[in-house]
């Protein structure tokens, strides 16, 4: 044991630990790299938030009409933070990895690398945020065209949702169908 | 000799996930910032506007606020309500 | 103790570079999101225009969509057929 | 010879955390940077408006400030008042 | 007990590298999404001239592509073809 | 023989936690470098209105420094007041 | 039993290098899209003047491309030529 | 046989945090960047009100500055006046 | 058996350390690839100025070139004539 | 057996914190990217004030590089004159 290097000494310190343990510490992270996907909503919706004031004051006639379609596209822009909040809250109120039978090392990373995939929401946030904005500004100059402007925006905005998806396919099948310790 | 426990493990790994948590404020800085220059642009335009313009501004403001409030919300969960060592 | 034999820890960093190569969909999230962004704005002026312009849209966006899909291979292959086992 | 404890972790890890929260501040930077430029830009255009500029533009940068504001408490539970060493 | 050889080690971290190159196809992604935007707006302001606009689009997409393409191949090359392994 | 101690670790990872924290810098660079360039466009374009324009310039980015100055003063704090060795 | 040895070690953290130097192909990846998407927006507008437009976008492409081949030429070394090797 | 010390470790941590604290000059980069452009394209425009401009443009420079120069103060102070090894 | 040497770690760590330094290429690809953008939009509008424009565009892309060149540099040295060898 | 001394841990992570700081180098490659685009659009538009306009883009540009070099320079103090061995 003392003549092992680092690697096999630090990875022995890690098995000293209870294995759920090593699994609910690696979920904490795992969390916390899940929530860094708000970034998306935030700047997206913030730049619908800013074609919409915008737009208000270009057209103060269309203002209502104007601010509906910032609130539909912003609310389509929401999609990948609230995602991300479910796998953060699964991996802390229903750790699915805790219970599974299988190498401990395999289910702590595996939380730790579903939280780190779900990081791919920032894109579709900021995305369909834009195209909220877009869709606002097009919304606030002709008014008559809501409804072409409102069905190319959703058509572009479920376009651009895919890359979050294909993530959360990606945490689920690590959390709930891991097929990393059928594997081992 | 007191040896790290599971539970110390667990708690040590929240502080870097609350700490990660909190990177999501990013979004919502640059995006309401962006409706803060564009409020701004707006209101010099159309001064008699600018109650509409302000409040559309901020609508879309709280709206951009959501996932930063998320990434709180789940670093003060890990702080003072940590679920984990329940479930060890 | 459990013990820690390599395959393990090549199938424990592999769910971290499945994880890892995910993130490559920012890219495709946010161009796509332009895309649509100016679509809309396009139907909005050009109404007459519209299926030029969502195809044209539509077109592009698939283009964008490539990089997303690599990474999501790459991750599918690291958790399903994992060619690293393999190699051992 | 004292020896690495539980608590020392969780301190340890604790500092990285309030270092991580704290990168939440790129996004008001570059937000109220952004009103900033805007809000110059108006002032200079409508001279007249200028009080109606600056009051929109601070009022949008004091809602753009608020999870930079999150980031900076979280840092300073983690350091001053940490409770997760009441949890161990 | 089967103990971790250094090829293992060389394989576990492969399989991070990979998942690190991906990361890469989030330039092409926002770079060709912004191509479609420019390319669907202009197909919409002249639309007589759809094929050059198109073409110009596709042509500049594929450039952008490359270093999308170089992480994968990277990535393949760490995941089937590992040359480290012969460098043991 | 010194052995590395609970309270190395922290200062350790305080050194660490110092550095993350200065990364939240990045935003006021962008977000005052915005506004500087607005501010560069205005006087040229409404010289007569330059102290206008500089003084909401100069004030909007007063107001976008603050989170690099938080960070700041938490990298100060855990390099020079660390109150987590307190906490030990 | 064959342990970890100190090649072993820098040929592992060589996959890590590796991918990490083809992050830079965000770069050419973003401003050649954005190149993409002038280009088609410049024909569109001009059709006389495509074949000096084209030229000028993949001249500019050319130049955008090179830290994206100084990355892959770092991870092509590192897998394939690790230098780092004939140093230990 | 010289093991490694607590001194050591933070002193190679404050390597790390060094690096890390550099990170916040990619701000000032981008936006001092932007201000160049803006100032170019301003000169142009209105050649008579170039020192306005310039003036401006390295004024508002000077403040976008800040944040990176405190990046670089705490890289000099954890690599040349480590306040950490005297709280040891 | 060889344990991992001081010397080895040195190493593993430049390839690391390396692959860092190759992510500024980032930064050029992006504002090389804005610049050709705006060089093919120059040209299109003002043909008679194509010599001007690109050369302009030329220049200032090599001078957005530099950091990437300095990050190449830094892996170079680390991979071919490392100076931290010779300090152990 | 010559094991892992302090010395070469600082140095180890001197390497990683070498690279680390360069990641600065992004900001001026995108920043002055910027300001080499609107070089070049001003100089198509006014070919008589191209002498101001590149003057003011290179003037803009040397203050960009700044924090670049700053990162080039803790690199270089980390790789070739490491004080951090001398406080050891
Ligand atoms: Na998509
Ligand atoms: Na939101
Ligand atoms: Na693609
Ligand atoms: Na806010
Ligand atoms: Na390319
Ligand atoms: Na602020
Ligand atoms: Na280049
Ligand atoms: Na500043
Ligand atoms: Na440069
Ligand atoms: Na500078």
């Amino acid at each position: 044991m003392d003549n092992a290097n680092f690697i096999v000494r630090f990875l022995t310190w890690l098995m000293t630990f209870d294995r759920k343990a090593l699994i609910l510490a690696a979920s904490a992270i795992g969390a916390g790299f899940a929530m860094i996907a708000g970034i998306g909503p935030g700047v997206g919706q913030g730049y619908a938030a800013g074609k919409g004031a915008e737009a208000v004051s270009i057209n103060p006639k269309a203002s209502k009409q104007a601010t509906m379609v910032m609130l539909l596209g912003a609310a389509v822009a929401e999609t990948s933070g609230i995602l991300a909040l479910v796998v953060a809250l699964i991996l802390l109120f229903g750790n699915p990895l805790v219970t599974q039978q299988g190498a401990v090392l395999i289910l702590a990373a595996s939380a730790i690398g579903a939280g780190l995939s779900m990081i791919a929401g920032i894109g579709p946030g900021i995305g369909q945020g834009y195209a909220a904005g877009k869709g606002t500004e097009a919304t606030g100059r002709r008014p008559q065209y809501q409804s072409n402007v409102v069905r190319a925006m959703f058509l572009g905005q479920a376009v651009a949702q895919t890359t979050g998806i294909y993530a959360l396919i990606i945490s689920l099948v690590l959390m709930f169908a891991n097929p990393l310790v059928r594997l081992l | 000799m007191e040896p790290i426990t599971g539970r110390a493990l667990i708690l040590a790994c929240s502080a870097i996930g609350a700490g990660l948590a909190m990177i999501a404020g990013i979004g919502p800085g640059i995006g309401q910032g962006y409706a803060a220059g564009k409020g701004a642009e707006g209101v010099g335009r159309q001064p008699e506007a600018q109650a509409d313009i302000v409040r559309t501004m901020l609508l879309g403001a709280a709206v951009a606020e959501t996932t930063g409030i998320y990434g709180l919300i789940i670093a003060l969960i890990l702080l003072f309500a940590n679920p984990l060592i329940g479930l060890l």
